[in-house]
């Protein structure tokens, strides 16, 4: 039997208790002026918004919050604060009265519109009752995989997905062209490993970081293949087999790390993986559908080929849709390609950028 | 019942790890705060999942049980070291690294 | 016998948070960050393995308890891990234990601040 | 209508797909640019699936020319459940004017990067041109209210970097490119929010669906706050009046191939999707998007005009004034179309037409004579005429058109414009089209002035001209300022159609 | 349940927006400002989320409705609430906000990159990530008639 308690709406309270959580939590960020207290602050942030997201039932972004903010967000922004070492200047008290103003106005006019929204949590308000149900019945009939969520974003809406994808390219690019590929700590002295005290011997990281690498990898591609049935896919594994290298970086040394996974290589792969996802799309064209159509994804002769012990005999009532697996399957392929090598790339662009001399005659902020 | 006594008493210890991330006073203590704090998260998660009667979420606890790991390691790299490209030796730097 | 085992899960599960519960106390009250990071990476682990052994004995035997005992390898793996780095870390960085001095232990506003 | 069928040939096959294609064909391009070898093959890569989207964008039109409306369901889904492709006769001019200012572009950066960026960055640079390219064509053929975002976002987050990449020439362009990141991510943000709004009143998000919702809703709180936060949200990275703040640094300072397509077609694509939302999605149902149009975005057009061009008659930097001036005429588009009449919102139409193209040959010429000159303010380009005269002609057409000399696509706009506001009674922006054209007289005098009527001083830099390669795209450019300007039947029957499309057939 | 009640996780999520924005527009640090922007950023999709949330409901990984999984959701969701707006026998929650919302994450971990990116190169280039700092260097250079490209 599972756990359930009836009688009480435990929903509605840890809702409640999170929320006020996040907004402690944001108060402070807003008090602080110490980056790094700030940024410890919003690791925070993310993991009680994503404790909330599972309690809204969004388990897949709940899923993407955890490995995102938690994890990535945070050591861009360590990598970041490293590079520029700024405290902030303290906020004088003529600057801080126009944005109060602006942030309390728009809020205002954002409270004057909730006024009209449904009530929170009514199953019949447009937003829940219109389209959003018409995917939930729609889904078994159309792919047959008990994900909506994923069903969703890779098919019925997967030409966001692209972009989605795409933007994350796209950002891999930026760092790039900012920060370069990690080439300057390539040839920097600074890489070498740093002057410790007598206790600087992490033998325990070590081992734990041995043995944890190839378990989140497997991990990764867990999630990756889990995707169809339970919350995951291919932005969530692919974050996570970054980290996995990202860990391997932090505990061996970013020169071991380039050495394993080069840098080229990375950003090969990222445009691999978008090559990947609009090359199914096209495929599809190609066989009479429309753009990521996956039920042309095959043409019909091929689709006879697929033996039935992959997902068991055809069932009139709920057809096989090998289109909608496979295609769904190489999509998410795609993704986790170009997520894990853009943070791969994002990573090895903030943390191998070693900090230039200062410029003669540029001010320097205080040290951190 | 007690599932969700269990999970009130996390989101109690949960609220004094923030406290104790905001005070400080340290950043090894707000280090410290935010690795217990995701621990605790990773056990909410957990009991949330029986108390929601979803407990295939696991998934999501374990991954920050995961994650959890690398940023605390980030951090501490940070503040103890100044660097996150420098590897993690085993030995003094005069005996050679593993770099 | 699934609603004794029920029970008994439950109260396990509440058991950990207690001492969970207690941890953060412990953390919010020490006076420096070696006994914090005392107190929070014991009850870090023991409140973990207590809640886990009663979400196992509610879960029954399936693929739920496996992920359980995974998320529990994990934190068993991580979590002293990183509290050794961090007290590493810390001591490193010129951070003096206060332990043994008991005058201090009493002067919590001065605590681990560098 | 035209016959599109004139200037292309493609089989029946690739013109069904042409919408998909036409945003997938960049994309693709942008991957495989990246992973070329080097920045000659980049560069043939770019100028390749830029040409390549002029075609498919040439063949949507000779679609919309037969069908009036192409709708694509991307993945076979039909709307609401599915992404559509919504694309009308002014989608098509949308999707032609990015296509072939980003195919000129192109063209013109097989020159330019050497000059500008680090030769090791040569290919993601074209790669991030590639996916901008895309996202915009995107931006402007969707039906769907947030995929919408995500092309804004694609279009935005390639931008941000490439500008930011001008540092090499001058590190004014890091903090522009902050400044544009802050300022866009807050728009599309704001724009987010609205959508979150329409999406709460009606459960959907195609655009379509929205609006035959929004009607049944009546003063909804929820469509008031929806229209308020796309408005501002979109007015942000379109740099509607006064949220212009970015624009000028941001345009001025990037390298001259973003310098010149963001100009011609960035907040042109943003202010495409306004509108849409405008006389789309809120018009037809409400009374405060009307009340929005005459009392808020008249006035503020009004002021950029005047405002803005003051600014860039007093700018030193060449690209600066420029800049401003775009502000400017983003004000005239925004004067047409807050009339609320078909011929004013086609008025408006042709001169985000005619400023697209003049301004792509203005940036392209400056751009191309800075290639071997560091000169940047006005003193600098003095005596380019004699140096550069073949570039500098062009710039001359450029600056004719801006100012609005007749023979010009410059001029045909604003007098569609005047007549259209005198035609609705609304004497006042006759005076504002007037006073701005006075300004811009000035300023463009200014330069013009500068360039051919003064001798660079001795021992000063003096300017070069541009190579072959620029000076092709500019020509072209320059000879579209003046075909359009002599002819402008086949501008004016796209702009008329589009109106007419958007207006639902008033008057 | 009273109408604070019903809108409370509204309006705390605007609170949440009303703090990034502030934390975004109060100060001059440029890292300090991304991270209020993410904090925007992320607000907007804890709204929609909120949008999407069906009292009663479960995440939208369908289930058997007769799995003792099911039989427990549906117990707890009340047979009345079910019948009328279950699927198959089980309430579920929107989907599509989560879907709209993970690609907004992603959006905003690729803004926070090139953002913190640019800002790097602005430190390298200026020798400060403040706003007002940076404007003094650029007003002096631009007046005297010297802009220099970066390092």
């Amino acid at each position: 039997m599972t756990g359930y308690i009836p009688g009480f709406d435990a929903n509605l309270a840890l809702d409640a208790i999170l929320l006020v959580m996040l907004v402690v939590i944001v108060a402070a960020i807003a008090a602080t002026h110490r980056m790094l207290s700030a940024v410890i602050l919003m690791g925070l942030y993310s993991l009680v918004s994503a404790v909330w997201l599972v309690v809204m039932d969004a388990a897949d972004v709940a899923f993407t919050e955890a490995v995102v903010g938690a994890g990535v967000s945070t050591i861009v922004l360590l990598g970041a604060i490293l590079l520029t070492r700024g405290a902030a200047a303290k906020v004088s008290g003529r600057r801080r009265f126009l944005p109060a103003v602006l942030a309390l106005g728009v809020g205002a006019i954002l409270i004057y519109a909730t006024l009209d929204l449904p009530d929170f949590g009514d199953p019949a308000s447009p937003a829940n009752a219109y389209v959003g149900r018409a995917y939930l019945e729609a889904t078994g009939n159309d792919m047959g995989i008990p994900n909506v969520v994923t069903a969703v974003l890779s098919s019925y809406r997967g030409f966001d997905t692209l972009g989605e994808t795409v933007v994350i390219f796209a950002a891999a690019i930026g760092v790039a062209i900012m920060l370069g590929f990690g080439e300057r700590a390539m040839a920097d002295r600074t890489i070498e490993p740093l002057a410790g005290g007598p206790a600087d011997h992490h033998v325990v990281l070590r081992v734990a970081a041995k043995l944890l690498i190839p378990i989140i990898a497997l991990y990764a591609f867990y999630v990756q293949f889990h995707g169809d049935l339970g919350p995951g896919g291919g932005f969530q594994a692919g974050v996570i087999l970054a980290v996995a290298v990202i860990l391997h970086a932090l505990v061996f040394g970013l020169k071991d790390t380039m050495a394993a996974v080069k840098p080229k290589f990375a950003r090969g792969v990222a445009a691999l993986g978008v090559l990947l996802y609009a090359g199914i799309g096209v495929t599809c064209i190609v066989n009479g559908g429309g753009f990521l159509d996956y039920d042309h994804l095959f043409p019909r002769h091929i689709e006879a080929q697929i033996p039935d012990w992959i997902l068991g005999p055809a069932d009139p009532a709920h057809p096989h849709h090998w289109g909608q697996h496979f295609g769904i399957m190489a999509i998410e392929l795609g993704v986790l390609f170009t997520v894990a090598a853009t943070m791969v790339t994002i990573f090895y662009g903030f943390a191998g950028r070693s900090m230039e001399a200062p410029q003669p005659g540029a001010p320097r902020s205080g040290a951190a | 019942m007690l599932l969700i006594g269990a999970a009130a008493g996390l989101l109690v210890a949960m609220s004094l790890m923030i406290a104790r991330a905001i005070m400080g006073p340290s950043h090894y203590d707000r280090i410290l705060a935010a690795n217990s704090f995701g621990t605790k998260t990773v056990l909410l998660l957990a009991i949330i999942g029986f108390v929601f009667g979803r407990p295939a979420f696991l998934d999501i606890a374990l991954v920050y049980a995961l994650i959890n790991f690398v940023t605390t390691i980030a951090l501490m790299k940070f503040f103890r070291y100044r660097s996150l490209a420098a590897p993690l030796t085993t030995h003094t730097p005069k005996e050679g690294g593993n770099g | 016998m699934a609603d004794a085992l029920f029970w008994a899960g439950g109260g396990l599960a509440a058991a950990g948070a207690l001492l969970a519960l207690i941890g953060a106390l412990g953390v919010l009250r020490f006076p420096d960050v070696y006994t914090r990071i005392h107190a929070a990476s014991i009850t870090d682990t023991g409140g973990a393995t207590l809640m886990i052994l009663g979400l196992c004995l509610i879960s029954g035997l399936s693929l739920v308890t496996l992920k359980l005992v995974l998320v529990w390898v994990f934190i068993m793996l991580t979590s002293p891990a990183a509290a050794n780095a961090l007290a590493n870390a810390a001591y490193s960085a010129g951070h003096t234990p206060w332990i043994g001095s008991f005058r201090i232990m009493q002067d919590n506003r001065k605590g681990g601040s560098r | 209508m035209i016959t599109f069928e004139a200037f292309y040939a493609a089989p029946p096959a690739l013109t069904a797909h042409a919408p998909a294609l036409l945003v997938v064909g960049p994309l693709i391009g942008a991957c495989v640019a990246a992973l070329s070898p080097n920045s000659r093959w980049a560069w043939m890569i770019s100028v390749g699936s830029t040409i390549f989207a002029v075609w498919m964008a040439l063949c949507l039109a000779g679609e919309v020319a037969r069908q009036g409306v192409v709708n694509y369901y991307m993945g076979g889904f039909a709307p609401p459940l599915g992404i559509a492709f919504r694309i009308d006769a002014l989608g098509v001019m949308m999707a032609l004017l990015v296509s072939s200012v980003s195919a000129a572009a192109a063209l013109y950066s097989g020159h330019a990067l050497d000059a500008e960026v680090r030769s090791s960055k040569h290919t993601l640079f074209q790669a991030g041109f590639l996916l901008c390219v895309a996202g915009l064509l995107g931006l402007v053929s969707t039906g769907d209210a947030f995929n919408a975002f995500v092309f804004l976002e694609v279009s935005s987050i390639g931008t941000y970097a490439l500008i930011a990449a001008g540092e090499r020439r001058d590190r004014r362009a890091l903090p522009a490119a902050f400044n544009y990141l802050i300022m866009g991510t807050i728009g599309a943000t704001f724009y987010v929010i609205g959508v979150g709004f329409l999406y709460a009143a009606t459960g959907t998000l195609n655009m379509a669906d929205i609006a035959a919702r929004v009607v049944t809703l009546g003063d909804s709180r929820m469509v008031q706050a929806g229209f308020a936060f796309i408005v501002v949200g979109l007015g942000l990275k379109a740099a509607m009046f006064p949220l212009h703040g970015w624009l000028p640094g941001a345009y001025a300072h990037a390298p001259s191939l973003m310098n010149i397509f963001l100009s011609a077609t960035a907040t042109k694509a943003a202010l495409y999707l306004m509108v849409r939302f405008l006389f789309g999605v809120f018009e037809p149902g409400s009374d405060f998007a009307y009340h929005f149009m005459a009392w808020v975005l008249g006035p503020l057009a009004g002021a950029a005009a005047v405002i803005c061009s003051i600014q860039a008659a007093f700018e030193k930097e060449f690209r600066r004034v420029l800049a401003f001036s775009s502000v400017a005429q983003v004000g005239y588009i925004l004067l047409g179309l807050s009339i609320g009449t078909t011929a004013a919102a086609s008025a408006g139409f042709l001169h985000l037409l005619a400023h697209a193209l003049m301004k792509a040959t203005l940036f392209m010429a400056v751009g191309g004579v800075a290639l071997h000159f560091r000169g940047r303010t006005l003193d600098d380009f003095a005596g380019a005429g004699r140096d550069a005269p073949w570039t500098m002609a062009a710039f001359a057409t450029g600056a004719a058109s801006l100012i609005g000399i007749p023979l010009t696509a410059g001029f045909l706009s604003k007098w569609r414009l005047i007549e259209a506001s005198l035609a609705a009674g609304q004497i006042w922006m006759v005076v504002v089209i007037a006073i701005s054209s006075l300004l811009a007289l000035a300023y463009a005098g200014r330069m013009l002035e500068a360039i051919f009527f003064r001798t660079a001083a001795p021992g000063a830099e003096r300017a070069k001209e541009a190579p072959l390669g620029v000076l092709v795209p500019l020509w072209i450019l320059a000879g579209f300022c003046v075909w359009f300007g002599i002819d402008a039947s086949l501008p004016e029957s796209i702009a008329i159609a589009g109106a007419q499309a958007l207006m639902g057939g008033r008057p | 349940m009273s109408a604070v009640l019903t809108h409370f996780n509204y309006v705390a999520v605007i609170v949440l927006m009303m703090g990034g924005l502030y934390i975004l527009l109060s100060t001059g640090n440029l890292v300090r400002r991304m991270i209020g922007l993410a904090i925007f950023q992320t607000s907007t999709g804890l709204f929609y989320i909120s949008l999407g949330k069906v009292s009663g409901g479960t995440a939208a990984i369908t289930l058997d409705a007769v799995s003792a999984e099911g039989q427990a959701l549906a117990a707890r969701a009340g047979a009345e609430q079910v019948a009328r707006y279950g699927v198959e026998g089980v309430i579920y929650s929107n989907p599509l906000p989560h879907v709209l919302i993970l690609t907004a994450i992603v959006v905003g971990v690729a803004t926070l990159a090139v953002g913190l990116a640019i800002a790097v190169r602005l430190r390298e280039a200026y020798g400060t990530i403040e706003t007002d700092e940076i404007q003094a260097l650029d007003r002096v250079l631009t007046a005297a008639g010297q802009v220099e490209p970066a390092p």
